[in-house]
This record gives structure tokens, C-alpha cells and sequence, in this order.
């Protein structure tokens, strides 16, 4: 089976954020979307720790320790950025401002329930952020992911076993292997990774792919 | 590009349509729209629902929607003022439908309409007639009202200055209920007295331009 | 019987307002304590409308049309000053940040219900401002207002009868004839005006009022 | 007169109580009040509540309280992160109770503390772990929970600049919860990068003074 790198299905997702979104990121996967947007698409990203317009990383010996995105790392403005607080980052996400968030997630399900923010293992304190406020207020949510686990088994799900980041709210998942739109039938296939069919990716997949 | 610049106030308000929701910003004088206003009195769009902190005064603003009969129904705090003629002929004609909501309460419930808050507990208005016909409930030993969010169609926003992407500042308390509504509506079109070549300083940005949709320049004060 | 002045009445009311107090004026008399209030006293009035630090009228010919109190009056800023927005103004008011809040009112009642915003009058519409959240937040709200009616009828009452602006909010009343405050057991005299016994001033106010 | 300005950090932090709720502003290591931290942590005042964002990194901090005992309970949004080495000793240990809040509800609850509201609905947490035993509406088709508001006695606040009269603004995102958490404390005291001579400037004020209590000088950027 060919699967796509990393970098492959950021890129896949970026070409659709259309031009003039307000986007955020998640941290990990979703980040590396930012990079490989179109050209000529203006795109302002929001960071939910109070800046809306999120630039690049700063320049060697032009960082600004007070000036960092949600997963910690140092950025920089760009035309039209705007800083805000915590209660005016959260309007903007709860209220329904954004367009487009990109998540990572341990599962989906075909009902679009999203678990991105713990496992069954209790041992590790539970943590949250801000996922289940992004999921509930942003119109489109994208789920960015490896189709599999390491272990070969299932991320795709017909319902999550893994406690929920949000019911009913994933509009599209992009995988190493398939993009994959949420539908109230299920997943229904939009894009196979090159070289593959959707035999292959059915194999590797618990819920139902309608073609 | 992210440009949400138009030329003229006439453009600026050509998306209203009959029955909207429309919020207004503005207190006292300070902070109306005035220039967006005009523009709407002249396209003549009625049944118009206006949220604002007053109903107009003197013949300008809100009391031009008033007098050209295209307001069906005010939400505002405080509709009587010793200018609100026109506001005050169509109310007792009952040509008017009014609710009035206390000032606190208003900017709240704008603020849950912009802020995907469902509805909220106040104190306020709690033991009043205007709290009549209300869900209250008792917390703290203190009784609190129900209030609901308060979304709307169209606001109309006045800002000292704007960029292109949208992003607002505002001049002393012309600032007012200007910030929140225009989180509030499906629609935000700004006048402003200056509209930047350059981007904004982002430490002084008050409203993101995420909230805003449309901006055109008016430079009259009142 | 003597009546103190509605000067004298703000001049005595703003012996009563603290150095370094958060202050709500209302319109009308109450907005004349400002200015009798001693020296060596740094006060902050707010308006809601956005302003902290309330400062006098402009001089001729620096009025800022855009810089106006509640009652729609030119004002101007002092050091210390901020300005903000209406949900700012109110979290203010409602939180509990303010110390006093000065109002008018038609009528007072015993058990410190306060009715200032509408008459049993139907024919004008109804307008309620700020009056309801302020009475609400704030927790010392000073009523200043004339004793008795034009027609000689009272204000100092057992009960409203007025539609309430809030039940129970009332701290303190100064009126042109006696300062009474609210306690569990209803009115009590803190001080008369000069020349006045308590027997004169009971006679025209219909609550009982407590030595 | 007003004068919010005190000496000393460890002055600043001296009416801070055994079990005290205390807010700590700050998200990754921006807008972090290190340096009253720090002194909180040399009183060794203990049974905190510590609401903040995170809940430490490295030995810093909130990380310092929690390493010294101090801390009886921590509600945040993300506890868990790669240097939180001394949370998850004392979480594993039993030593420290956690309530986890999604981020947005955090800061509204907070809000809600600061602005007198009493509860709110949000759609946020709805049919999650999260929401368990929590009051649920359904409002327009969508499901909402119930949250209260977050009360604390003590607002430990970062900011860049300050005034005498407690006027504060921030530096690019070292904003984040600091203006919040400075309106929902009994008593909010403050590190400044700068504390000015001259009164700030009335539209650049982010935090009007009205919700500060005490205003120290800490220069040192993380």
C-alpha cells in the first residue's frame, strides 16, 4: 500500500483552505498545513493564546519570547495580525468566526464523533486545551492523521471506543491513504492516496467507505 | 486577498434586506453610524428590526429609519429621550413594536450572540417587570433572570479608523456597543472616519477584523 | 420646615464618598456630587458609556464631540483615565468593581426597594437605561432626591408603588430634609437637615422612620 | 489619592492566605508572573487552589509551588505537558486534586466571575466526559452545558506596563488570561515589566485600574 508522508497529506489538506480563511491549527500535524497553502491565498491563521495573523518563525535573534503560538513555539506577526485576550479568542472560536480548524485525532468515527483528547489509559492526568471548544464553534473541522495506529489497528472507527472530543462534529478526514468526507450516511471517499484502491483502504478501515 | 474595503456607503449597505435584524452602533451621539444609516434610509428597505442603546433623536440616524417607516420593532434600553420624536410618533401610532432590555443586559446578550453563549443568569432586572414571563432561579441566595442571546442580520458599526483586513480602533466613548455587536451579526459593515493604507498596529487593534465584513469611509464626526 | 438646597443635598451626600472610591453618577442631581466632594479626595467616576476617570467639562473650544458622559454631556479625561467598551462598562457594574452608584429616584421604600425608572404613567414608552444593573452590582447605592413630591406627596414610602428597579438595593437616602439609612428594620435617621426635628420630618414621609 | 504601587514582590504577595484560591495569568511561558510566583512560593503559604492554564513547567512557576507543597488543587485546561514533571509527581502521588476545563470555558467562567453573571450555557463539552453530572439544555437543536462562574481570592497578573492607578497593558501573547483573571479576584495584585511615572495613555489601557489591587515592578521577561 503506498501511503503519503506526513508532509503529503498537510499539503493534500492546504489545497483546501481557500483564500481569505480564518484558520486555526492544531498542534503537531495540523501545523505543518500553514507551509504549503497555495500561493497568492491569503490565509490569516489564529493561534487561540491571542493572535489572529500567525506568521512564520522570527528570524534568528528577532525572537520574541512573548510572542508564541498555542503549542508554545516562537512566531511572528504579519499584516493585519491583531492581539487579543483569552475571552475575544474564545468568541472567536465558540461564536462561530472562524472557518476551518485542523485537528489531530486518535479516532473517527463515521457518525463524525472526534476523540483527539485522551486514551482508556487513566494513569496520565487528563488534558484538554482548547479542542473541545474549537470542535463545537468552527463550522468546518478537518481532521489530519495517519489512517493507522503503529500497531496496525483502526483510527477510521464506526464509533469511538476512546472518550469524545465532540459528537457529530468532524466534516473531513485527510489520511496517509484517503481523504474521506463525513456524510449522514457515513464516510463516503473523496480522494485516494496515489496508487492505492479503495479495496486497500477499506482493508485497513472499520467503518463502511462509501465510494 | 483579504481586502474588505468598498467604495461607498451605498455599497456598503446594498446586502440589507427587508425583515433584517439590524444592530446599530452608538451612544448618545458618540459612535452612530450615521453615514451607513443615511445610506439605509435611502434604499428604502423596511420591516427592519433595530437594536440600539437609544431610538434615535432629532431627525438623523435612527429617527431617520423611524420617519422613512422602515422600522417595525426596536430592542434597545433606553428609547425615550427628549429628541426621540419620530421614535415616539410611530411607537404611540403602534406602528412600532418595542422591547426594552436594561443597557447591561442588552450588551451582555449581544456579547452571548457573538460569543456562542446559549444564555445566560443575571441579577439584573430580577423582582421587575421586566424580568415578567421569565426563567429565574436562585443562586447564592441572590435571584438571577434568564437572558438569551441576541443575534442579528446586519450591524452597522462606527470606528475611528480601519485596514483592509477589517481591523478597528475607536476614538474615546464613541467606542461603546460598538466592539461587541459587531461580533454579533451574520453581516458587520463598518464606517470609518479614517480607512488605512497601512495595516494596523496589532497591540492596538480593538476589534480583530475576523468580525468585520465591510468597510467604507466616512470621515464626518457628529 | 427647611429645605436644604439641591446643592446642599450633593454637598452633604459627598462628604459621604471616600478617597480612592469607584463611583457611578447618575443624571440629574446625583450628577451634581462630583463637584462637592473635598479636597485631597481622588475619586474615579465611571460612566457606561466607557469611561473611567470622569473628568470636568471641556474648556471653551476643546470640546471632543466624541467624549460625552451618559446624560450625553461634553466631558473630558484626568490621569488615570481609561475608556472601554459597553460589555467592559457593565462587567464593571455587575461584577461588583464599583463602590457606590448615585441615582435619582421617584420612590424608596422601607425595605430599600428602589423605583426610578418608570411611572404607573402608560402612555409614554418605557426606558430603562443602566438603573437596573447598576442597583444590582453595585453594593453601596446612595438614592439622592427631594423629600416629597411637587403635589406634597411622598417618596419615602413602606412600599413602592412604582415599578421596582430592583428590590432591596437601597443603601442610604439623603434627601433636602434627613439622610436615613436602610436597615433590616427600615428606615433610620443619620442626620436631619438643620432646624428640622425628626417629628417634622416623619410627618411628611408615610414609611416610619427609626432614631 | 490612588496609589497601587508597592515596594517589593514579597510585599506584593504578603496578604495571600492559607488556602487561597489564587488565579495565575500566563499560557506556555508567556504572561507568566514568574517573580511574584516566586515569592508566593518563599512564603510557603499552603492548601492553594492554583486556576491557571497549565499547571507548571520545568521548576518554575507554578511548577515551584507544586515542588514546595503548596498546592492542594489545580484547575486548568492542559495540565499535561512535556516539562511537567512536578504536576504529575504530586497527581500521582495523591497529593494534588485536578479539575479539567476545556480552555474556552476556563476563561468564560472566569469572565462570568469578574462580570456577575451567574451560569452560562455552553455547547462546549456537550456529550463529553466533561460534561458528566453537569446540568444540559437544548437550545435551538443543539445541546449546551451549565457552567458556573470561578471565584478566586487572589489574581496573580502579568503585565508590560502599569500606572498608579493600576492601569494595565500587555505585550503581544502575554495577554492571554492575565485581563480576565484581574477581574474575577477578590484582590488582584500585579508584576509589571514597567510601572510608569505618568498615567498610561486612556485608549491603550487594556485593564482600566478599577480591577487591580496592587501594582509591583518585575523586569525580568522569561
Amino acid at each position: 500500500m503506498n501511503r503519503l508522508s506526513d508532509d503529503d497529506v498537510a499539503r493534500r489538506l492546504a489545497q483546501d483552505i481557500p483564500d481569505r480563511a480564518y484558520v486555526n491549527l492544531g498542534i503537531g500535524m495540523p501545523n505543518k498545513v500553514a507551509r504549503f497553502v497555495p500561493e497568492g491565498r491569503e490565509v490569516m491563521y489564529q493561534t487561540e493564546n491571542g493572535l489572529l495573523g500567525v506568521g512564520p518563525a522570527p528570524a534568528e535573534g528577532e525572537a520574541d519570547p512573548e510572542l508564541i503560538d498555542a503549542s508554545k513555539k516562537l512566531v511572528t506577526t504579519i499584516p493585519g495580525s491583531s492581539f487579543f485576550d483569552h475571552t475575544t479568542s474564545f468568541s472567536m472560536m465558540r461564536g462561530g468566526h472562524l472557518d476551518i480548524a485542523v485537528l489531530g485525532a486518535y479516532q473517527v468515527a463515521e457518525n463524525g464523533d472526534l476523540a483527539n483528547w485522551a486514551t482508556l489509559d487513566e494513569s496520565h492526568p487528563p488534558a484538554v486545551g482548547g479542542a473541545m471548544d474549537l470542535v463545537v464553534g468552527v463550522p468546518r473541522i478537518y481532521v489530519i492523521m495517519r489512517h493507522v495506529n503503529r500497531d496496525g489497528s483502526p483510527k477510521v472507527l464506526r464509533r469511538c471506543t476512546y472518550p469524545l472530543t465532540g459528537p457529530g462534529v468532524v466534516s473531513r478526514v485527510y489520511t496517509d491513504l484517503a481523504v474521506l468526507d463525513v456524510t449522514d450516511n457515513g464516510f463516503r471517499l473523496v480522494d485516494l492516496a496515489p496508487g492505492n484502491t479503495l479495496e486497500d483502504v477499506q482493508a485497513v478501515t472499520e467503518a463502511r467507505i462509501l465510494s | 486577498m483579504i481586502d474588505k474595503r468598498v467604495a461607498s456607503l451605498t455599497k456598503a449597505v446594498a446586502s440589507i434586506r427587508p425583515g433584517d435584524v439590524v444592530m446599530i452602533g452608538g451612544f448618545g451621539s458618540a459612535g452612530i453610524p450615521y453615514g451607513l444609516i443615511d445610506a439605509l434610509a435611502q434604499t428604502g428597505v423596511g420591516g427592519l428590526t433595530v437594536i440600539s442603546n437609544n431610538a434615535g433623536a432629532g431627525e438623523e440616524g435612527i429617527s431617520a429609519l423611524l420617519r422613512c417607516g422602515q422600522v417595525a420593532r426596536v430592542i434597545c434600553s433606553y428609547p425615550r429621550t427628549p429628541g426621540s420624536i419620530w421614535f415616539e410618533r410611530r411607537y404611540e401610532a403602534g406602528e412600532v413594536e418595542l422591547e426594552v432590555v436594561p443597557q447591561g443586559t442588552l450588551a451582555e446578550r449581544i456579547r452571548a450572540a457573538g460569543s456562542g453563549i446559549g444564555g445566560f443568569f443575571t441579577r439584573t432586572g430580577y423582582g421587575t417587570k421586566l424580568a415578567e414571563g421569565k426563567e429565574t432561579r436562585i443562586i447564592d441566595g441572590h435571584g438571577y433572570v434568564f437572558e438569551k442571546p441576541l443575534h442579528a442580520d446586519i450591524a452597522l458599526i462606527r470606528a475611528e479608523a480601519a485596514d483592509r483586513w477589517g481591523n478597528l480602533r475607536y476614538h474615546a466613548t464613541a467606542r461603546n456597543f460598538n466592539p461587541v455587536m459587531a461580533t454579533a451579526a451574520r453581516h458587520t459593515i463598518v464606517e470609518a472616519r479614517m480607512v488605512l493604507d497601512e495595516p494596523m498596529e496589532p497591540e492596538g487593534v480593538v476589534t480583530p477584523g475576523i468580525f468585520v465584513d465591510a468597510v467604507t469611509q466616512y470621515e464626518v464626526r457628529p
